[in-house]
C-alpha cells in the first residue's frame, strides 16, 4: 500500500479521532505502571496534529510526514513525544508513500531514540514485528492487536515502568496500544 | 506497615519539585518535604524535617537528602524522632522517585532497597 | 573554553532548585533551565531545553537530566543544536552540583568529567 | 581551667562578638572552597544563643551548655549548625566544666556527627590537637592559630570544600577559623 498526502491526513483525522476516543483508556493503561498521561500527551499532540495539517497544501507524503514529526515532537510532552516524532522524521526521510519503507524507518526511529529492542515492554515491540510482516506482506490489524496484547505478560527493562520492574508485568504497555491504533489506522486507509 | 518518603533539600523548590515528580506515580504514598530555611533561604533545617516527619502519615520512613549537610540535620532529627527513619546516600531526585514508584505497587521495604542502593552515590 | 550548564527536568520546581543550589558555588558559571510544559505541566519540552541552550552564555555545554524521556528530548535537541552539549546520565542534582564547583574553580572539563563520571546512575 | 555559669556566658558573649566581628571574612573564607555563607551562618546562630542566654538564670553549665547546643542545632542552618550543635550537646553531657573534659567531648561529638577525621580540611583539624594539648595541660592559643594555619595547605575530603577536590588546597577552612576563634575565647576567660 503506498501513502499520498491525501491519504495521510485521512490516517492522521482517524487516528485522532481514535486517540481522542481512547484518550481515558490509555492514561488507565498508563497509571499501574507510569504516570498515567499516555492518553492526555497523545490527545494534546493529536490536537497540534491536527491544527498543524487542517486546510494547508502539502507537496509530498515526505512534507505532512514531517509536519506530523514537528507537531509530536513539541506537543506530547512525555517519552512519547521524541519517539513517535523521531519516528514520523525518519519516515519523511525516506522520501517514500510506501508503507514497506515506511514502517521499518519508523521503527529505526523509535529503536534509535529509546535505546530499545524487542522484549522491553516498549512500542518497539508492536512496531517490529509489524515491520517485518509488512516487509513480507502480511501485515495485519489481527497481528497488531496479538504483538500488543503480548507486552502484557513482558517485564518492562526501558522506560518509566521499568522503574516498577516485576510488577509491570500484567498490564499492556500503554504506548504499545497507541502504536496499534497507529498502524492499524494506516491499514484501514489503504482499504 | 505503611511506608513514606521525606525529601530533604538546601533549596525548597528542589523538595516540593521533587514531591511533585513523584506524587504523579505514588498517588498512594505520603511524601513530605523539608527544603530550605526561613526567608526562602539556602541551607536545611532540623525544625522542618522534623515537621517532615510528624505530618508524613507513614508508620516507617524513607528519607532522601542532597548534600552532607542536610544529612546531618538528618540524622540529628532522627536520633530525636520516635518513629523509624530510613537515611539513605543515594541520587536524591532518582532514588526518591524509584522507591516512591515501587511503594506505590507495595514493594518490600527490602526489595525497595535493593532498587535504590543501585543509586548509592554518597 | 566557556563552558555552561543547563538542567532539564520534567518539573520547574526542580530545574530552578538546582539552578539556586549551584548559583551558590558558582557565581561565575552560566546556568539555564527547561522544567516542566506550558501551564506548569509535568513533562518536557524540546522547545524550553533549546531555549536553554540558546539563553547560556558557555560556548559547550554540560546537560543534566531526571528521568529517560527528558533525554530523548535533550538528545534530539542536541542534534538540532549548533552548540556542543555534552550529556550525562548522572545523578541529577548531585552531579550538576559538582560540576558547578568544579566549573567555578576554573577546572578542566577533562577533570570535570572524571569527577561526575562517578555519579553515574543511568 | 574550670567553667562556672557566669564564665560560660561571658565566654558566648566574647565569641559572639567576635562571630559578629568577623563575619564578612568568615564567609569570605568559605567563598573559593564553598558557598560563602559561614559567617552568615554563624552570626546567625550565635546570636539566637545570645538571646536564649540573656538575662536567663541557669542551674548549672550542663544548662548553658545545652541552651547554646539547641540554638545553634536550629539557627545555623548549615553544616556548622548540626557540628557545633552536637559539640556543645556532647559538652553538656559531661556535667563537668573542666576543659579538660569540655573540649574533647565537642570533639568527639563532631567526628561522629561529621564521620570526620584529622586531616580532612574540617574544624576537626583545630579540634583535635587542642582536644590533646588540653588532656597535657598545654593549650595555648599560639597552638590553636597554628592548627587553623594548617588547614591552609590540606585538601578537603569532607563537607562542601571537598567537591573542588585539589583546589581547596592554598585556603583556610572557615569552620577551622570559627572554631580558632571559639577555642581562643575559651582560654581567655579562664585568664
Ligand atoms: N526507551 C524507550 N524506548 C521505546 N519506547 C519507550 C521508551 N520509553 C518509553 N517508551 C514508550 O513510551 C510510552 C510512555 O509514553 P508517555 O506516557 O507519553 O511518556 P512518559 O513515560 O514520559 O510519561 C511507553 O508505554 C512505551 O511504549
Ligand atoms: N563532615 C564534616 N565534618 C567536620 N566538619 C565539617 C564537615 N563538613 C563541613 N564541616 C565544617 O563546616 C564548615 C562549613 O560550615 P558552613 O559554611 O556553615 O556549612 P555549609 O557547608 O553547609 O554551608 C567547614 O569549613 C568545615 O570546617
Ligand atoms: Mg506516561
Ligand atoms: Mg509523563
Ligand atoms: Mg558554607
Ligand atoms: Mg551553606
Amino acid at each position: 500500500m503506498t501513502l499520498d498526502v491525501e491519504k495521510t491526513i485521512k490516517w492522521m483525522d482517524d487516528f485522532n479521532a481514535e486517540i481522542q476516543a481512547q484518550k481515558g483508556y490509555l492514561s488507565e493503561l498508563d497509571t499501574p505502571i507510569g504516570d498515567g498521561d499516555h492518553g492526555n500527551n497523545m490527545a494534546r499532540g493529536m490536537e497540534a496534529v491536527h491544527e498543524a495539517l487542517d486546510g494547508k497544501e502539502f507537496n509530498s507524503v515526505s512534507d505532512v510526514l514531517k509536519t506530523i514529526a514537528m507537531s509530536l515532537i513539541s506537543k506530547v510532552g512525555g517519552a512519547a513525544g521524541p519517539l513517535y516524532g523521531t519516528a514520523f522524521l525518519e519516515m519523511s526521510k525516506t522520501n517514500s508513500g510506501d508503507i514497506k519503507d515506511l514502517i521499518p524507518a519508523g521503527l529505526a526511529g523509535i529503536e534509535r531514540r529509546g535505546n530499545a529492542t524487542e522484549g522491553e515492554k516498549t512500542m518497539v515491540d508492536v512496531w517490529k514485528p509489524a515491520a517485518e510482516a509488512v516487509s513480507a506482506g502480511k501485515l495485519t490489524s489481527k497481528l497488531i492487536d496479538e504483538s500488543v496484547e503480548k507486552t502484557r505478560d513482558m517485564q518492562a527493562t526501558k522506560g518509566r515502568a521499568s522503574y516498577v520492574g516485576e510488577r509491570s508485568i500484567g498490564h499492556i504497555d500503554p504506548g504499545s496500544m497507541s502504536s496499534g491504533y497507529l498502524l492499524k489506522t494506516l491499514l484501514k486507509v489503504g482499504e | 506497615m505503611k511506608y513514606g518518603i521525606v525529601i530533604v533539600s538546601h533549596v525548597s523548590d528542589i523538595a516540593i519539585g521533587v514531591q511533585r515528580l513523584i506524587d504523579q506515580v505514588a498517588k498512594d504514598v505520603s511524601v513530605t518535604t523539608a527544603g530550605g530555611l526561613e526567608n526562602d533561604g539556602v541551607g536545611t533545617s532540623i525544625e522542618r524535617i522534623q515537621t517532615a516527619f510528624e505530618q508524613n502519615t507513614g508508620d516507617e520512613l524513607l528519607a532522601f537528602y542532597d548534600l552532607g549537610s542536610a544529612k546531618m540535620n538528618l540524622e540529628m532529627a532522627i536520633e530525636m524522632s520516635d518513629k523509624k527513619v530510613h537515611l539513605y546516600d543515594t541520587a536524591l531526585v532518582e532514588s526518591a522517585y524509584t522507591a516512591a514508584a515501587l511503594l506505590q505497587v507495595n514493594t518490600s521495604l527490602e526489595d525497595v532497597e535493593k532498587q535504590i542502593n543501585e543509586l548509592k552515590i554518597k
